[in-house]
């Protein structure tokens, strides 16, 4: 440590502590330009110039870059000092007459015009004042050196090589973050430090995933984190003072011994743009039910109001039911939540902009729960429109200007028997509910089955509708079938219940289906050994014989039908007990 | 299920009755399961008014149609499989199944796997020849032909040359017979053949051992020599016996000889004799078909083989008759001589003795068959010498695509061949097969008939009738189906004489005490 | 052929998996879907259980067609056993061919838990398919021979 | 002295008489055998006549030794008095315990062996189309044969049997270990197979050098390769019976480099040979592909004969069946 002195405040301080530094330490504010914490100091605008004194007379020096030295006496009012700072800007308001930083800077220092006139004067607001923090974040931070500057004297300035668009440019938008003008902008809105749901399109590398997110931290995302790009930057780190961010975690695999297993994977939507007639992905304002679930949200991206793209409010919306569902083309089943949500929508539709018509187009009204079928009476009293017929196809309406955007829904009103198309301003497709994509494939880890319709298949649809027929493994929730949220608290709650069963019982009981080597009968030849699809099959040197290990053993019996000799009996399936069922139905 | 049965049985006799249809031409075939018979040979006499013998019937109640189910087998079985024919003479059929298949596939084996497979089959032909003359066929001469049965067996052998020779006999049989072992895995129904070669090669110290039981074979067989030269020549009774009308036929001789013309086992081409000596045949095993031919009597389960050149008369001898013998007799009547010396010289004292070639006296093969044993226990000695026997190459790996091959050899009781044709995977299409005794079945008959018509008159049968009907029968050392080898001396036999309404005047048959009875 | 004119019921024995055909053949049932009763069941494991020896003794005590049912491949819940039983049904059609059996009086089908559907078609195809065939009746053994044999018989 | 000698019957059906062979090379053990009991029957041996047989109390006979499958109406009746007379029925040899090789022809019926036997076979000259008969009259002499069966079968499907002496040939130890047993009355339980129940794998010299883990994508017949003396033919791609044949003859066809064909037939446990042979060798085919696996079973040309060559009779069908597919 080292003892340095600032306006006579005399404080200890690290060796190659800069002088800004210990200022900013003792909380004794000198004006800065070019200076930026996250960079090395550059010493450019001497707007931070100091003084120290040597002997009788101060020397000056910019704060942020001169290491203080033990001993060392600094002041930072000095009158001489002051004219050197105000000589820097109004040689820069000069230039950059419209400049806000340098217009404040101006202001602080008690300058209203300056004295010369520039011969490179910038009028612009905006204008690039040459600070080159951008230059140098570019480089130093996120290490992509997309920019830098060209020329020289007053004809210097920012930009990329050759003034062509960088191909060394990652987006990441460092430059316009450190730009004190604003001459440097990142296209598009700012959304620096949103959570990230408050947007469906790009985010910032590190941040807060749900406005209720718990814990509520912020998290980075690897694909666009500069350090997994280029490995520089860490800026988060270096303004976290807690020190709470590591670059060092990675993804891992990690394997659990478990005894059970509940799957409850839950579902997939249906893509709705490869059902063309709805137009969803083609058509503006055609919107899933998630995406609605989104805007209606009150911490989502439009603070819960209901808009349209341009920004007004619909007048009037469609929800149609049964997208990919009850559909031969599609799904076969119904996906059995879609009518109640569907139902919800209009109901806070209506609520949030009372004006727009709202229509429900379905097949049949599903409301079978609890309170349903009262909610649904709710709905149509506070006006919602129901019509009965599968939609035939959403389209753009006419090019009139006041039906610009305006969208044709045309479908078959079963009730009335008539052909319809009802103009809105908003689409919205209850599509359907699937498998998750990677059901076969975890099918096939868990030596699952399923049903036709690709969910999870129970042990018994009536009997025993949370078990598999892998004992141990258990499903609930959509991963067993459609269902909604109470239906699957209920399931699950009874898979978690049946497995603490077994857990408290502290024992399992399996079925004695087991192979058994009789040692007196192997000759060992070895020909069950490599049929074993548990390697339960091990060859004993020692006895010349093989043995098959039964805590292995799944009993399948392939060793069993295998063994030349008959040497190995599969308990509970042996030749004896075959042959005498073969007897028995074949006896008439 | 009572009706199911019956129909079942109704669809599948209509389906076998509608493919025999075509074969039986219009016959009309009985079949009758309550059947008389027994023993795998039945004699059947047949008198006329005058009590003379008007004909005697030899009948073989076997087949096993290994010619319809080596169909479909792959053709490198054949030579386990065919060996299955007569676990007396495995070697046999199991080298005559071989050779075929190296024709089959045109590969020859390399020399040292020819040298094993003679060696194998000349060990195999020493223990068989003694086998029968010390077991089978010897006793009539050793003990006598009118001594009694009880005593005409090889215990009967031993009490006559002593318990010494007895255990030698035996001893020899099962050096010799654990030497096929030691090559061919098993003595009965040995593995070593394959087309191109054997299973796997000679072992130095496994020469050794061939060798040394090879020199003890020779003394064996020079032994075997003496004693019959003893018992048999020195006894003119015998003699007497050997050259009689009663066992003589002239018919030809066919017998496997080779490049100068000395008889062979393994390998050469076949010689036919006429019953006046001269050769009228000396042709490749490949031209089997346009020399031998086999004649069906709806009598008997065997096929008579006949010369085809000469064709079929009927059960006469004669050069007119195509009626012809194999096995040692006959061989040494088509062949020029023996291949060893000592077989050579005693070669050339049997024709001294019996009046030139060829010789005619079915009894002779006693004397023919010894020699043999001393030549194929000579050759047994070269082929065991020869430093090539431990060389490792015995595989030549077929490579054409498989066709057609016959392979010869001479099995103890005669020549034996192997017919084969396959597809071009190598599995059987057709095989056919003439097994040694076929050969002499109808000379077999013959000298039955010819023995009964002599001793036979009216009801009178005298005791010796069976004995000599059965040294004419066993002198060819008969194995019918190739199955039917008699142990330790005599082979199932029952005469009934029936008078010419065919009501049985009498039964003979012999006891285990050997006395003859009388139904 | 007796009572050529009443319909010929075939037996037929079908060997299934307990996780999926066995199943499939219950959810065929729960579906009240309709399959050929001629059609016994035998639970198994794993159609890798299934012994050639079992097929080959069902047909010896009257069986006129035996199925044996597993998983699809791929989706066997012991890895690879239906493919054990594809290996030994392959090869036990080619030996019943030799034997003069007709190959298609065992079927092999992959059946899945979901599929009570394709388990009552295939019973129903199957059954067809046997009937067509007629009865087998390798129950007859040769114990004794043939009535006939032992009888006269006269062939034109 | 005879008189407390157990007397021991011998006779022979459809067989080759190798298992009278077998008897022989007992070689100097025979003289004690012979010593030890009082042979009543031995057609291929002593003259005693079937009406003697007949003559004698039932039961009275203490073993009889039969080799050979049943093939003819003759040999059915024998079996059948033989049992009769014979307190103890033992199957002697491959033939009368399974079928033996000759079994193989019921691959055929008695019309299709005939065809082939008198009328197709290019040797024989048969323009007359002459087949054998049961009976037929010649030039007015009435002869007898015995019925030919359309079907052979084991002893065991004829009369009960009380135990069996397996092998094609059955080594003569065998034999000789069986004698002593009914001697000393030490017998095992009715209707056992008196020979190792452990496959042959068990004192196989090459059983150390099967791989521990041994699939095949390929069958090679024992023509098309040079066997390597030193190893298991089955790592050779041959195929051996080993594994489902039961042991007892010290792997004489593999001591002589050639792989186990079965004639010892199937260990107790197992009901058919051939299935369950079928079901190892299936069973370690390295493919999950239908074309593939049946590419591969091709190289088997002949399933029967691989997989009952000694066992067709006694196996599960029996017989080839006219449903030809």
């Amino acid at each position: 440590m080292i003892r340095v002195t600032i306006d006579g405040v005399t404080t200890q301080v690290p060796e190659r502590t800069t002088i800004l530094r210990a200022a900013k330490f003792l909380e004794i504010k000198i004006p800065t330009l070019c200076y930026h914490p996250l960079l090395k100091p550059f010493g450019a605008c001497r707007i931070c110039v100091v003084g120290v004194k040597k002997g009788l007379g101060l020397e000056m020096v910019t704060a942020c870059n001169t290491p203080c030295e033990d001993g060392m006496e600094v002041v930072t009012q000095a009158p001489e000092l002051l004219r050197a700072r105000r000589l820097v800007v109004e040689l820069m308001l000069a230039r950059w007459p419209n400049v806000a930083v340098i217009q404040r800077l101006a202001a602080e220092l008690g300058l209203d015009r300056p004295r010369f006139t520039s011969p490179v004067r910038d009028e612009r607001p905006d204008a690039c004042i040459l600070c080159l923090r951008c230059v140098r974040i570019c480089e130093e931070v996120v290490g992509a050196s997309a920019i830098g500057y060209e020329d020289r004297g007053i004809h210097r300035r920012v930009a990329t090589p050759f003034n062509q668009e960088s191909e060394a440019c990652i987006g990441c938008g460092a430059c316009a973050h450190v730009c004190p003008s604003g001459h440097i902008r990142f296209e598009g809105e700012d959304y620096r430090g949103r959570p990230a749901e408050f947007l469906l399109g790009p985010n910032t590398a590190i941040y807060v995933p749900t406005a209720q997110a718990v814990p509520k931290v912020p998290r980075i995302d690897p694909e666009s984190c500069i350090h997994f790009k280029t490995g520089a930057c860490e800026s988060c780190a270096a303004v976290c003072e807690p020190g709470a961010i590591n670059h060092k975690m990675r993804d891992e695999e990690i394997e659990l011994e478990v005894g059970q297993v509940l799957i409850a994977t839950g579902y997939d939507l249906f893509d709705a743009a490869p059902a063309a007639q709805y137009g969803y992905g083609r058509l503006d304002n055609t919107y899933t039910a998630l995406d609605i679930e989104r805007m209606l949200n009150a911490t989502g991206p439009t603070g819960g109001r209901v808009l349209l793209k341009n920004g007004q409010p619909p007048r009037a919306v469609g929800i149609i039911h049964c997208v990919g569902s009850r559909d031969e083309n599609y799904h076969r089943y119904c996906s059995r939540v879609c009518c109640m949500y569907a139902l919800k929508f209009a109901h806070l539709i209506k609520e949030r902009c009372p004006q727009a018509e709202v229509y429900n187009f379905y097949i049949d009204m599903r409301a079978f729960g609890k309170g349903y079928e009262e909610f649904y009476s709710r709905v149509l009293h506070e006006g919602a429109n129901v019509i009965r017929g599968r939609v035939a196809e959403v389209v753009q309406a006419g090019w009139s200007k006041q039906e610009e955007g305006t969208l044709l829904i045309r479908c078959e009103d079963t009730l009335i028997g008539k052909f319809r198309e009802i103009p809105v301003d908003m689409v919205i497709l209850c599509n359907a509910i699937e498998p998750k994509r990677d059901a076969a494939h975890l099918a096939r880890i868990f030596g699952l089955s399923r049903s036709p319709d690709g969910f999870f298949l129970e042990r018994h649809p009536k009997l025993d509708p949370v078990a598999t027929t892998t004992d141990g493994l258990f499903i609930a929730g959509c991963a067993q079938g459609p269902k909604d949220i109470p239906d699957s608290v209920a399931q699950a709650s009874a898979a978690a219940a049946r497995m603490l069963a077994t857990i408290s019982k502290g024992v399992v009981e399996i079925d004695p289906i087991r192979a058994e080597v009789d040692e007196a009968l192997c000759s060992g030849c070895r020909t069950c050994v490599p049929l074993c699809p548990y390697n339960a099959i091990e060859y004993l040197e020692a006895k010349k014989i093989s043995q098959v290990n039964s805590t292995l053993c799944k009993g399948c019996g392939t060793c069993v039908a295998a063994c030349p000799s008959g040497a190995i009996s599969g308990y509970g399936f042996t030749d004896a007990q075959v042959n005498a069922e073969l007897e028995g139905i074949l006896a008439l | 299920m009572a009706e199911n049965v019956k129909s079942n049985f109704g669809e599948v006799w209509e389906e076998g009755a509608r493919r025999a249809a075509a074969a039986y031409q219009r016959r009309r075939i009985q079949i009758d399961p309550i059947t008389r018979l027994e023993g795998h040979g039945k004699i059947d006499i047949f008198l006329d008014e005058e009590g003379g013998v008007e004909r005697a019937y030899l009948q073989v109640p076997e087949l096993r149609g290994f010619e319809a189910f080596a169909e479909g087998r792959p053709a490198e079985e054949m030579p386990q499989i065919t060996s299955r024919i007569c676990g007396v003479c495995p070697t046999a059929h199991h080298m005559a199944s071989t050779k075929a298949l190296d024709r089959v596939y045109r590969v020859e084996p390399p020399p040292a796997a020819r040298k094993i497979r003679e060696l194998v089959y000349s060990t195999f032909m020493t223990e068989d020849h003694a086998l029968h003359f010390y077991i089978l066929g010897g006793p009539d001469f050793v003990v006598g032909p009118t001594a009694p049965a009880a005593e005409r067996n090889v215990l009967g052998v031993i009490a006559r040359v002593g318990l010494e020779v007895g255990r030698k006999v035996i001893e020899m049989r099962r050096k010799l017979r654990e030497l096929i072992t030691l090559v061919g895995g098993k003595v009965v129904h040995p593995v070593l053949g394959l087309p191109g070669g054997v299973a796997k090669p000679v072992k130095p110290d496994e020469q050794k051992q061939f060798q040394a039981v090879a020199d003890e074979a020779v003394a064996f067989a020079q032994f075997t020599l003496e004693v019959f030269e003893n018992v048999v020549l020195k006894n003119s009774d015998y003699v007497e016996l050997i050259v009689s009308d009663d066992f003589t036929h002239r018919t030809y001789y066919m017998g496997l000889v080779d490049g100068q013309k000395r008889v062979n086992f393994y390998d050469g081409t076949i010689r036919v004799a006429s019953p006046a000596g001269t050769v009228t045949a000396d042709f490749p095993a490949e031209e089997y078909l346009d020399h031998v031919a086999e004649h069906v009597e709806p009598w008997s389960y065997v096929k008579f083989c006949y010369l085809k050149q000469v064709g079929w008369r009927g059960f006469v001898d004669g050069a007119d008759s195509g009626v012809y013998c194999v096995a040692p007799l006959a061989r040494l009547n088509a062949a020029e001589g023996m291949a060893t010396p000592l077989a050579q010289a005693a070669y050339e004292k049997f024709y001294a003795t019996l009046g030139g070639k060829p010789v005619h006296h079915t009894l002779a093969n006693h004397w023919a068959r010894v020699i043999e044993l001393l030549y194929a226990a000579e050759r047994m000695r070269e082929l065991a010498a020869d430093p090539e026997l431990t060389d490792p190459h015995v595989r030549n790996l077929p490579t054409a695509t498989p066709r057609e091959g016959v392979g010869v050899v001479e099995a103890p009781r005669g020549t034996l061949f192997h017919h084969y044709q396959t597809d071009e995977r190598g599995v059987i299409r057709k095989a056919n097969l003439i097994v040694a005794t076929q050969n002499n079945a109808a000379r077999i008959a013959m000298s039955v008939e010819k023995a009964a018509k002599r001793l036979i008159r009216g009801a009178d049968v005298p005791e010796g009738l069976l004995n000599m009907v059965e040294m004419a029968f066993r002198a060819y050392d008969p194995c019918h189906a190739c199955a039917t080898h008699a142990l330790p001396g005599s082979i199932p036999l029952v005469v009934r004489v029936r008078n010419h309404q065919g009501e049985v005047l009498a039964a003979l048959s012999r006891g285990a005490d050997g006395r003859v009875r009388r139904a | 052929m007796e009572n050529r004119h009443e319909r010929f019921e075939p037996r037929i024995v079908g060997f299934l998996c307990n996780w999926c055909s066995y199943t499939g053949a219950d959810l065929a049932g729960t579906s009240r879907m309709k399959s050929a009763p001629n059609l016994r069941i035998i639970r198994v494991m794993c159609s890798g259980r299934v012994d050639p020896n079992f097929i080959l003794r069902a047909f010896q005590l009257g069986a006129d067609g035996v199925l044996v049912a597993g998983c699809h491949p791929g989706d066997c819940h012991y890895q690879e056993g239906n493919f054990k039983a594809l290996r030994r049904v392959s090869f036990l059609r080619r030996l019943l061919r030799e034997l003069g059996v007709d190959e298609r009086r065992l079927r092999l089908e992959w059946i899945s838990a979901a599929e009570g559907e394709k388990f009552a078609k295939v019973s129903n195809e199957f059954t067809e398919q046997v009937r067509a065939l007629g009865p087998l009746r390798l129950a007859v053994g040769e114990e004794r021979p043939a009535a006939k044999e032992l009888e006269e018989v006269t062939v034109r | 002295m005879s008189g407390v000698k157990p007397k021991v019957a011998f006779y022979w059906c459809a067989s080759c008489g190798g298992c009278e062979e077998a008897v022989v090379d007992l070689a100097e053990k025979i003289l004690e055998v012979v010593a030890a009991v009082d042979i009543v029957f031995w057609p291929v041996a002593l003259d005693f006549k079937r009406k003697d047989v007949e003559a004698m109390e039932d039961g009275s006979i203490v073993a009889t030794f039969l080799n050979g499958a049943i093939r003819t109406s003759e040999q059915e009746e024998m079996a059948r008095l033989l049992r009769r007379k014979s307190q103890l029925m033992i199957a002697f040899g491959a033939c009368s315990h399974l079928g033996g090789v000759p079994g193989l022809a019921n691959l055929w019926d008695r019309a299709a062996i005939f065809r082939r036997a008198y009328l197709e076979s290019p040797s024989t000259s048969n323009a007359a189309g002459v087949l054998p008969q049961a009976h037929c009259a010649q030039n007015g002499h009435a002869l007898e044969l015995p019925v030919f069966f359309d079907t052979v079968r084991a002893l065991h499907q004829v009369v009960e049997v009380d135990y069996y002496i397996p092998g094609c040939a059955p080594p003569p130890g065998l034999l000789a270990a069986a004698v002593q047993a009914l001697l000393k009355g030490e017998l095992p339980p009715k209707g056992s197979v008196l020979a190792s129940d452990k496959a042959l794998c068990e004192e196989c010299p090459r059983r150390e050098t099967r791989p521990e883990r041994l699939t095949l994508k390929e069958f090679k017949r024992p023509h098309q390769v040079l066997i390597d003396p030193g190893q298991c033919l089955l790592a050779q791609h041959i195929i051996c019976m080993g594994p489902a044949t039961r042991g007892g003859c010290a792997a004489r066809c593999i001591q002589g480099n050639m792989p186990c064909t079965g004639c010892f037939g199937p260990t107790d446990q197992v009901l058919d040979y051939g299935g369950k042979a079928l079901s190892a060798i299936a069973s370690i085919i390295d493919s999950t592909d239908p074309t593939e696996i049946d590419r591969i079973l091709a190289q088997i040309p002949d399933p029967v004969g691989l997989l009952y060559r000694y066992s067709l009779p006694a196996s599960l069908v029996r017989r080839k069946r006219s449903e030809a597919a």
